[in-house]
């Protein structure tokens, strides 16, 4: 028996777990594991051609359990996502050697549970994402979101309790997926995806709906979608920093990945358009579209509100989730090419992002945006990185994230969703604003007196950061190298493939080329810059040098307006949103308690003899009746 | 050689006859009576098993050929269960040594006894003598840890019990006007003739209900968090893991051999389905380990019972597998939740105490709430796609309570979990911190491990299970078995 | 529509009239000791409807009186069980009986209430957890009893 | 309220239940098994009595279960009631009526008890009835004068070997290459005390496992006063 590509990747994988669950303890455990993870990185790199070719790579390993048939295998969808989670993996874990780690050990945390819940989350992304039938790819949903609550659990404290509420949406979407199984199963007599493929064709729309209600909201809790949102941004956000970095980037992608598996490629995007909700003009597309345009606005507002650095990152971590499943269910070859570049560009910005906030928790020990400011003199270069992050979050030029936002906006403007463009840009101008309040609380302004003695973040973290902050500018440019898997992965699933060129689309809806853009706006800078630098009229000033409403500042004093960031605005938009959805959840949990007091109630005041005899006359007089 | 099956229930019953005179001749020699009976109790069945060509065979009491006689049937479900007796019997065996441990292993040896009766008889009264000396050991048991708690919960489940075999040999009075028999597989001949009617789905339902009540079926059910608060952590794993399987088996045979009416299954259906709402529901809020457990065994067993309407015996696998996981992993919750009894809030860092009792706890929740690959999963695999096959809308709410209950379930458990790994509040000394040790511990390791083989092999034992249940379902292998073609043919 | 009191009527009516009573008993007591004794009561009933399942019509009991020619004899098997039955039933009866001494001893009373509370408040300070029901009035008005000062060895063994 | 409601379930499920039995044809059982037994069992058992045939041959193991319950009921009150006899002393003696009455009735009740059961298979009686006797004979001392104790030694002793005794003679025919509890050594002369070869022997144990743990058990809650 010979090892396929993907068997030796999955020993890799395995190996990693065995190598942090063995030697985990040792000093040089991370970074051991962190080569490992390149080593799975250069596995992945030997099946390229399934990201340029399509085909598919199969995994020896299958099994029969209870007549079921389990198998494994990749294909450029699968390979796609493995190469930005190994990617994620890979610099996240590089990120924690060395000078980050011995803090954590230091606060008293477990670097060993750290490594292995890592190595874990990756193993089980891998297995979900190999996933060769339906059952086993409810296996690895299993998997990964149990590995993924074992990361999040790892801080103790508010984080358990925010992965106890993570699990709990989980298990809830999970058992949601379990039943549409169970019904797709009883309909094909089969999981594996030719069989269903062929008995989709001939379901009942009821069964249908049923379906696609049942499946997209149990992979909509993963991805964050609304009304299910509310675990996601204090679990990632309480992780220990490069796990949020790592989670961030990638967990609730796994959403998407089993969306496009399950929804686009064996229900088809045509069936589901197809399923129209009474008395409405929509369908069930729409109804998706809309779930995703409210899932970019509210939570990229309530990240306005926060004051934790982490929980800003990971509110809009919910946010840009939406955009994906906005351009993966218009479902034309740029709507498409927009969602699943989006997928790459989120994980590079949102990994650089998280690793720029935990650098500045390392060196400051605080995250919360209302305790810092200035620290751009002491780390610019953790400066730099946020800065190249936040522009490909809010989604501007010259950085990633404005090509894969552009591609999704000219999708919709094309399709004719005017209504659908408006409310994403909505959600584009929160991001703008909140991303000021982050890059503006954090380095601008003056420095605090606490904060005179910091130094920039160390080598070991700054060296994943920087390699990150090139990625995002480098496939700004050429957004042609992302976009050449994306266009094999859009022929996997079966959307139309997109046309690409180096720099860009190229297409007769729509044009658009990164060299170009880029070198227009260099241009502009650098007549800017000349003029600036030739007039000779700047000063340089010292940050404290300064003045407030006609009166200088003196040096004990200093000036940061961070406190109630965007009062007014936060005045105009209110709490209800989020108020709301907190409600629901409340509500829900307190009909649970309820019931459950009223069950125990039935235990413990129980004249049994009377249920009994009641419940005997119940049946006697059914049968006699 | 099937002979010895015999040996299996009457040499329990002389141990535990001769138990206390033993033990007052010499202690060091009595206490080695009980696990040496048991011991070989195992090693037949277990010789039964792997010997045997799988074939069912039955085995006339007293030499009278089975429907005038009482007759043992051993098929390969009734051996696993037997054998399960058996073993369990030995693995949770009163070992503490004091004035009372004779009385007390004498009853368990009892119980073991009347636990193998039930898996292997064949005769509805019979089944009912065993039923009570279940019940009557089980009380002994129970009040034995001598708290006025227990004697409370005692004489409670007592009386319920009471009336639970008042309606039972109400239903076999009937059940004998009607036909003139006891043997099962006389009447599973007869049945289709005289006992698909009226008095036949009383009788069931008379039985179903006595029954229930040891198989914590939902309104009889009320004695369950009470006893298992209150007796010892291992005979509540005895009867919460096998005990009340046991009974759920016998309700199954019957429900496959000889009542056949739907509305049987229906009112179990809906009788489970309201087990699992309230038992996962009221363990929501339990604020004490052995109770949660209690409740969430009440919820398990609605389970079982809602697997055990499917018609026609379709949910024959999903029963035996989640039976059988169920046994596993509520044996090992309770032996954990032998350290760690009292208020679920004082078991705070815990975890750094005793990591492997954690780590067992997190494994058997996992498995209970259905992780894959752990063998829960398979379990309510099984059982889920059989419900979602059905077309009648009770089955598919039966999916759906399901599905709900595990998810509370998976979030009360997981509390659990997020509290023992929580660290210890600063105020409290470590010795303070509960801790799970010893034997109980060692036996809940047993059952983890056993749990981690059964995943590594889950392939094979899914076929033997699929095997298994192909066997118990076939009603006339049953009838043909005891009632040989050839006559004078039967062993 | 009535039936005419046939013999039958009369046996079954009996039969299921103590078996009846006996459950109503078991139900409107609040007398632990009379709940047991209710379901002596019903155990008779039912143990008599065992018989009647075998009873036949001009037949003897089921013993042989010569070796010739037999007379009708009813079922015996019912009999034997019956046998059983009640040999069962003594057994669990007197083992209610003795644990309701101990609980007599313990709680100071037989009421099934009052037991039950007495019961919750133990499990719950044995287990260290604040009970879960409401206090106001839960027994109306009367106070439970107060719990002998003489405690017993919690063993329930000799000391 | 709550007492109308059980009322009228109770009531209410008595007349299901009647419905229900109505559907049996009474006085002519269906008799399957009965007349099989009634035809074969004088001469598989040799015992008249065919009721003790049927409890001691063809349901001899419902026999051996429901000794044992009796022996599980006794264990467990010992369990529960302990060795502590709280107020044995407390309570009246006897007058003289009962106290000779006692003395003189005892040796009778054994005479009859052992009687009863000897003859189990012929007439209508056996281990049971006699164990009753057995027990009654033993408890009556124990009224007359409430201090007495009875000697729970030997009572257990009895207990032990004669429920032990039973499966032995089970065994036995196992041994011998039958069926477990197989009678054995049948003869054929209906009628006679020693026709019916191991059946007497098992009513013996019979009567003295249930006469013993009786014993033991009425002992117990005698000599167990709830105090006040």
């Amino acid at each position: 028996m010979t090892l396929t590509l993907l068997d030796e990747l999955l020993l890799f994988s395995g190996a990693t777990l065995l190598v942090a669950l063995f030697i985990g303890r040792g000093l040089a455990a991370g970074w051991m594991v962190t080569i490992l993870y390149g080593g799975q990185l250069l596995t992945l790199l030997k099946m390229a051609a399934l990201g340029y070719g399509g085909g598919i790579i199969a995994s020896s390993l299958s099994f029969t359990v209870m007549g079921q048939n389990l198998s494994w295998r990749f294909d450029a969808l699968s390979w796609f996502f493995a190469l930005i989670t190994l990617g994620s993996a890979l610099l996240s874990s590089w990120f924690a050697c060395g000078a980050w780690e011995r803090s954590y050990a230091k606060q008293g945390g477990n670097i060993w549970l750290f490594h292995l819940a890592m190595a874990l989350n990756v193993l089980s992304m891998l297995i979900l994402l190999a996933s060769g039938d339906l059952l086993s790819l409810f296996i690895g949903w299993e998997l990964v979101s149990w590995a993924g609550f074992l990361l999040m659990a790892l801080a103790g404290g508010v984080a358990t309790q925010a992965a106890m509420r993570y699990i709990t949406y989980a298990m809830a979407g999970g058992m949601a997926i379990f039943g549409g199984l169970a019904l797709v199963y009883s309909s094909s007599g089969s999981l594996q995806l030719d069989a269903v493929l062929i008995a989709v064709e001939s379901m009942s729309t009821t069964k249908l709906w049923l379906l696609v209600i049942l499946f997209g909201g149990g992979f909509g809790v993963k991805m964050g979608l609304l009304p299910f949102h509310l675990w996601q941004a204090p679990a990632y956000a309480e992780t220990p920093g490069p796990g949020s970095a790592f989670l961030g980037a990638i967990s609730s992608r796994m959403g998407l990945f089993a969306i496009l598996l399950v929804l686009v490629k064996l229900f088809g995007i045509v069936n589901i358009d197809s399923l129209k909700i009474p008395f409405t003009l929509i369908d069930a597309r729409d109804l998706l579209a809309w779930i995703a345009v409210f899932t970019i606005i509210f939570p990229t507002f309530t990240a306005m509100k926060q004051n934790d650095a982490r929980h800003l990152l990971a509110w809009h971590g919910i946010g840009q989730g939406g955009y994906m499943l906005l351009g993966v269910v218009v479902a034309d070859a740029m709507g498409g090419a927009g969602g699943l570049l989006h997928v790459f560009n989120h994980a590079t910005y949102q990994a650089a992002l998280f690793m720029a906030v935990t650098a500045v928790i390392h060196r400051t020990g605080t995250a919360d945006l209302n305790k810092l400011g200035g620290l751009v003199v002491r780390m610019p270069l953790s400066f730099m990185v946020l800065l190249i992050g936040i522009i490909g979050l809010a989604g501007l030029p010259p950085m990633n994230g404005f090509v894969s936002k552009w591609l999704v906006y000219r999708s919709l403007l094309n399709e004719g969703m005017p209504l659908l463009f408006l409310a994403a840009v909505i959600g584009t101008l929160g991001t703008i604003l909140s991303v000021y309040k982050l890059i503006h609380n954090i380095f601008l302004g003056q420095l605090r007196v606490e904060h005179e003695q910091v130094k920039e973040a160390p080598w070991s973290m700054m060296a994943p950061m920087l390699i990150l902050a090139a990625i995002i500018f480098i496939t700004g440019l050429f957004p042609g190298i992302p976009l050449a898997w994306v266009a094999s992965v859009q022929e996997v699933v079966g959307l139309p493939a997109t046309d690409y060129t180096l720099g860009g689309v190229e297409s007769v809806s729509g044009s658009l080329d990164m060299i170009w853009v880029i070198g227009v706006l260099f241009a502009g800078f650098g007549i800017g810059a000349v003029i600036f630098y030739s007039a000779g009229r700047s000063k340089r000033v010292h940050q404290l040098d300064n003045y407030a409403g006609g009166h200088f500042l003196s040096a004990d004093v200093r000036y940061q307006y961070s406190d109630n960031f965007y009062a007014g605005l936060m005045h105009l938009v209110g709490g209800w949103y989020r108020g709301s959805f907190l409600w629901l959840e409340k509500s829900v949990i307190s009909l649970i308690d309820f019931l459950s007091l009223v069950m125990q109630g039935l235990y413990r005041r129980a004249n049994a003899e009377f249920y009994l005899l009641s419940t005997a006359l119940f049946v006697m007089a059914w049968v006699v009746i | 050689m099937n002979g010895a099956l015999a040996l299996t229930i009457a040499l329990p019953l002389l141990g535990a006859f001769l138990l206390p005179v033993l033990m007052r001749v010499s202690v060091a020699f009595g206490v080695w009576i009980g696990p040496a009976i048991l011991a070989y109790g195992c090693w037949i069945l277990g010789d039964l098993w792997l010997t045997g060509s799988m074939q069912p065979f039955s085995v006339a009491l007293g030499g009278f050929a089975p429907p005038l006689g009482i007759n043992l049937y051993a098929d390969t479900l009734a051996l696993l269960f037997a054998l399960a007796a058996q073993l369990l019997g030995l693995i949770f065996w009163p070992f503490k040594l004091d004035q009372d441990s004779a009385r007390r292993q004498a009853l368990m040896l009892l119980l073991v006894a009347a636990s193998t009766g039930l898996a292997l008889s064949g005769d509805l009264f019979n089944l009912y003598v065993f039923y009570e000396l279940t019940a009557v050991a089980t009380f002994g048991l129970v009040a034995a840890s001598g708290t006025s708690a227990a004697y409370a919960a005692t004489i409670r489940y007592l009386i319920l019990s009471g009336i639970g075999s008042v309606l039972t040999l109400f239903g076999i009075a009937l059940i004998y006007g009607q036909t003139g028999t006891l043997n099962l597989a006389h009447l599973a001949q007869l049945a289709p003739e005289q006992l698909s009617n009226e008095l036949g789905l009383a009788a069931f339902l008379s039985l179903l209900i006595g029954i229930g009540v040891k198989a914590e079926l939902f309104p009889v059910n009320t004695w369950v968090p009470e006893v298992y608060a209150t007796a010892s952590s291992r005979l509540s794993a005895f009867l919460a893991g096998l005990v009340s399987k046991l009974a759920l088996l016998i309700i199954l045979r019957l429900l496959l051999l000889v009542f056949h009416q739907p509305e049987a299954a229906q009112v179990i259906l809906i009788l489970g389905i309201l087990g699992v709402v309230s038992g996962e529901l009221a363990a929501w809020r339990a604020k004490e380990m052995r109770r949660m457990l209690a409740f969430s065994s009440i919820g398990q067993l609605g389970v079982l019972f809602i697997a055990m309407a499917l018609p026609d015996g379709q949910g024959m696998l999903a029963v035996l597998a989640l039976a059988l996981h169920h046994l596993v992993i509520k044996s090992g919750l309770f032996m954990l939740a032998d350290g760690w009894g009292g208020a679920l809030q004082r078991l705070r860092g815990s975890a750094a105490a005793s990591p492997l009792a954690a780590g067992l706890f997190v494994l058997f929740s996992l498995s209970l709430v259905g992780m894959p690959p752990l063998p829960g999963f398979w379990a309510k695999f099984t059982l889920i796609t059989e419900l979602a096959g059905q077309t009648e809308p009770l089955y598919l709410m039966g999916l759906t309570v399901f599905l709900l209950a595990t998810v509370v379930e998976a979030a009360y458990l997981f509390r659990v979990a997020a509290i023992i790994y929580q660290s210890a509040p600063q105020e409290r000394r470590p010795d303070e911190i509960p801790k799970a040790g010893g034997l109980s511990l060692a036996t809940a390791g047993l059952f983890g491990a056993g749990l981690i083989a059964t995943t590594l092999l889950i392939a094979p034992v899914g076929d033997r299970l699929q095997t298994i249940a192909a066997q118990a379902q076939d009603v006339d292998l049953y009838i043909n078995t005891v009632f040989p073609a050839t006559p004078g043919a039967s062993q | 529509m009535i039936p005419a009191l046939t013999p039958e009527l009369i046996l079954y009516a009996t039969a299921i009239g103590l078996t009846t009573i006996g459950l109503a008993g078991v139900v409107l007591s609040v007398h632990l000791f009379r709940m047991v004794l209710s379901l002596v009561i019903a155990e008779a009933g039912v143990n008599l409807m065992l018989v009647l399942a075998g009873y036949r019509w001009d037949a003897v009991a089921p013993i042989l009186t010569s070796l010739g020619e037999q007379p009708a004899m009813v079922d015996p098997v019912p009999q034997a069980m019956v046998l059983t039955a009640i040999v069962i039933g003594v057994g669990v009866q007197a083992l209610a009986v003795s644990i309701l001494i101990r609980i007599r001893q313990r709680y100071a009373t037989l009421d099934r209430w009052e037991v039950a509370e007495r019961m919750d408040a133990d499990i719950a300070a044995t287990a260290g957890t604040p009970r879960d029901v409401s206090q106001e009035a839960p027994l109306g008005e009367r106070p439970l009893p107060p719990i002998p000062a003489k405690r017993v060895d919690p063993s329930g063994s000799e000391s | 309220m709550g007492n109308l409601t059980g009322l009228l379930f109770a009531g209410g499920l008595g007349f299901m239940l009647l419905a229900i039995a109505g559907g049996l044809d009474f006085g002519a059982p269906p008799m399957l098994i009965g007349s099989a037994i009634q035809a074969q069992a004088p001469a598989e058992t040799g015992a008249t009595n065919i009721v003790t045939s049927v409890v001691l041959g063809y349901r001899a193991i419902d026999t051996l279960g429901e000794l044992s319950i009796l022996f599980a009921a006794a264990a467990s009150a010992g369990l529960v009631l302990g060795r502590r006899h709280t107020s044995a002393g407390t309570q009246t003696e006897g007058g003289f009526i009962l106290r000779t009455g006692g003395g003189i009735l005892f040796p009778l009740m054994m005479t009859i008890g052992f009687y009863i059961i000897f003859h189990g298979h012929l007439t209508p009686g056996g281990g049971f009835q006699g164990g009753v006797i057995l027990a009654a004979a033993f408890f009556l001392p124990l009224l007359a004068r409430p201090g007495a104790k009875l000697h729970h030694s030997t009572l257990s002793l009895i207990e032990g070997f004669a429920g032990a005794s039973f499966i032995l003679v089970g065994l036995l025919a196992l041994a011998e290459g039958k069926a477990f509890l197989q009678p054995l050594l049948i003869q054929d002369t209906l009628g006679q005390l020693f026709s019916a070869g191991t059946l007497p022997l098992l009513y013996l144990a019979v009567g003295l496992k249930v006469g013993a743990e009786l014993a033991s058990l009425l002992s117990r809650l005698a000599q167990t006063e709830a105090s006040q």
